[in-house]
């Protein structure tokens, strides 16, 4: 249960080895990469800045990590997430759930990324190749996909 | 004379840029009670914050590092951070 | 849409970078890694082997990704399957799936793996720490799996 | 004289350490003409396969690499293998 929020770009193996390197009680890793895209609403994309709430961050996704736990039998859980200015194709978020069960895996992964994306104090703002940019709208779908964790 | 107490006011992303600053200490009036009191005490401070907080429905806010609704009481809170629905992950 | 069956070990990173480098299309990559558990049943593991039906493999996980690749908008996908003799903690089995939205790289990587590992002919024995070893019984809870995905 | 056809069969795992061989290319007579016809036909031909085949309907076949049921017809097919149901992943 450990969560980052870095301005440095991440790798999935060191991730995963640093959760289960000498571990043999795991049988299922899952991982979740969000990546920057290079076009958004017919908009070629420059780059994505993302301004978060320092403090009020590492407590979110901690608490949405304890909550995973709560509800799933998981070895080993990470979450990461970069701030500062990316380009498309870069990683901004990582998660990763660890169980002996693979569909704990899938299910903790899939919570994770729904209550992060509802709750964590993050904002994007893109910058069009053109000069034109804008703050991200929250997406109703985001919190649909919420919704179907009850509770 | 009346009372005041200060408290930390952080803002973030558009609101941030509306407003025109990213944090503020401000004397507030005990009179003001709740998130939404304080939203609207703010909204009378100018222009700048009657444009952040036109939508107030919109602007989200987190007391000490919480998320909180407007009817939350402040209490002994000793910052508050207004933002727009976050758009991380 | 790429398999593979091999008896060497996969590297996260170069096996995401294979199917993402150069693309800005993908906004959501999932992968899932299976790992020998070091405790079977009870029993203390020394390591598992891998038998499987060479040409009916590769053709099996190649007909299990089109199906996935017919049922979500996906950018790429990946199954990379090992075989032959593994130890506690080794990964046995990776698969990646890359879509422009979450939801999609996260089902069609259940999927996958629902799908494989109910019809893709891999066999485990198991040897233990105390020389007794044994085939591995195919567990009612992976066809009940396979049933979610409906037809 | 009656015809017959060959067809090579492959066993694997449990079923392959029954039969005591992972491969074997049988003349089969013409009137076996169903994968459970050819389960029984094999059967008779020794107490290995008697015991490779004890339960058939945990025998899992493929015809020509394709998973198969008992009542396929074997048609044309090359090759037929047996197997435990699988454990991959």
């Amino acid at each position: 249960m450990t969560v980052a929020v870095q301005d440095a770009p991440f790798a999935l193996d060191a991730e995963v080895a640093a959760l289960t390197v000498g571990r043999t009680d795991i049988g299922a890793i899952v991982t979740f990469t969000g990546t920057v895209r290079g076009e958004a609403g017919g908009r070629q994309l420059a780059s994505m800045t993302l301004e978060h709430y320092p403090g009020m961050t590492q407590a979110e996704l901690a608490r949405v990590e304890a909550l995973a736990h709560a509800r799933w039998p998981l070895q080993a859980t990470r979450i990461v997430h970069r701030v500062g200015t990316l380009k498309p194709g870069e990683g901004i978020v990582l998660v990763i759930a660890a169980s002996a069960h693979r569909q704990a895996a899938f299910d903790a992964a899939s919570f994770l990324m729904d209550y992060l994306k509802t709750s964590a104090p993050f904002w994007k703002k893109e910058v069009g190749v053109d000069g034109s940019g804008g703050w991200v709208d929250a997406r109703e779908t985001d919190d649909q996909a919420l919704a179907k964790w009850g509770g | 004379m009346s009372e005041v107490r200060t408290i930390t006011v952080l803002y973030f992303a558009w609101v941030r840029e509306r407003i025109g600053r990213g944090r503020e200490v401000i004397a507030l009036p005990m009179s003001v009670t709740t998130v939404a009191e304080l939203v609207a005490w703010l909204r009378a401070r100018g222009p700048e914050y009657e444009a952040a907080f036109a939508k107030p429905d919109i602007v989200r806010a987190a007391l000490d590092q919480s998320h909180v609704k407007p009817s939350t009481p402040l209490g002994s809170a000793r910052e508050i951070a207004f933002f727009p629905p976050v758009t991380g992950g």
